[in-house]
């Protein structure tokens, strides 16, 4: 179990194989790759030329542990990942990981989806677009919450 | 106690960081962005938003009525948009 | 979009890289790998000490490729990939990979979890696994069919 | 006819194609089975399990009571397993 907050690139296929090698209790790996792309069908046609992610350094390390220590409570996790990337992106550039290991497929696909919808909403990163009329902060996205909320548990 | 902004708030305010000495009156997180908006025009403009602003209090998220006490970082932020 | 039926390995990392190289438009890549695995709670306590996966030429990609396009027809998708392997396996080894390429996250995450769960139904291969006490075929599972199931279409 | 076996079904009758010309009354892959089946013991104990039996026709899924005519290639399988 595993939380990476950094600038540099990752390898899914390197991050999957160093997991899974020598095991034998491992039938299904899920992942999800979120990539900076051009269009943002939300904010007109203007194409993002770039956009920066900033971070709360410590808190984010806090959340996203506290969000992976979540989904190990919630399913029978063999192992998973979060890598989540800082800095400044180009559409096409890779930003954030979520791989999860499991016996089981619908455990490594639940996971994995209920991982990337609390990241949205729990971790401490915000992006700044650059079109070609400058620069704007993203706003928050309503569809995002209501991916957090499914996840919520009946009280 | 250490303040830290983040995002439009960061840039608005032109700072990432200040350390602050509220007095003992201030004892919520919406008080001490009421006595923050009296630094400088710069806050006051950036703390007027207040619906779009999240708080945390020693780095796990907060409400604006949760108590600051004992704090020693406090961090204002925009709704998140990571991922 | 690409169907491959083969014996040799994948590596999710390379299929990756090579399906969203120079776009601008994705957003989100979801991945599943299927292993072969030890133990089979089902079956009892004996391990698997390998699985050999036979299927039927021919038909094998005609099925691949039309659930494929069934996706594709649910779900808006830029690209997709299925690799599904036949042969001798040990536990560990790879045997199935799906890969679904979107702008958003929920229709990658559903596309691959679509395809996986019809694959193991209407793919015809067979598995023959192999333990201390010999080999024997492997039933098919209830909890598959219930899978699968949850995807048709309300008519 | 082109007459294919998978997994189980090519183990117990020892063969994993075969040509067969069955007579113009078979109509359907039901009634291919029962005709297979008069063929050899192995034929025979195979296609006892006639439950557990799934067909394609030209590598199309049917079921028993699907019509044959015109079919070039038929095959007898268990459910299957992949993935």
């Amino acid at each position: 179990m595993a939380v990476r907050v950094q600038s540099e690139a990752f390898d899914v296929g390197v991050e999957s194989a160093r997991m899974t090698k020598g095991r034998r209790d491992v039938g299904a790996v899920a992942s999800f790759v979120g990539i900076a792309r051009e269009d943002n069908p939300d904010e007109g046609a203007e194409p993002v030329i770039a956009m920066t992610l900033e971070h709360y350094p410590g808190m984010t390390e806090r959340q996203l542990e506290a969000i992976e220590a979540e989904a190990r409570a919630r399913w029978p996790l063999l192992d998973c990942l979060i890598i989540h990337r800082y800095g400044r992106f180009e559409p096409g550039d890779p930003i954030v990981l979520v791989l999860t290991l499991s016996s089981h497929r619908q455990v490594a696909f639940d996971a994995c989806q209920f991982l990337m919808d609390w990241l949205k909403t729990k971790a401490p990163f915000w992006k700044q677009e650059e079109t070609a009329s400058g620069a704007r902060w993203v706003a928050s996205r309503k569809s995002d919450d209501a991916a957090a909320e499914k996840w919520s548990k009946p009280s | 106690m250490k303040i830290l902004y983040f995002a439009w708030l960061r840039t608005e305010i032109g700072l990432a960081e200040e350390s602050a000495s509220p007095p003992a009156s201030i004892k919520t997180a919406g008080a001490l962005i009421d006595w923050l908006a009296a630094l400088s025009p710069g806050h006051a403009a950036a703390f007027e938003k207040r619906d779009s602003i999240r708080v945390a209090i020693d780095q796990e998220f907060a409400e604006l009525d949760s108590c600051l006490s004992g704090a020693s970082e406090v961090a204002f932020f925009p709704p998140v948009t990571g991922g």
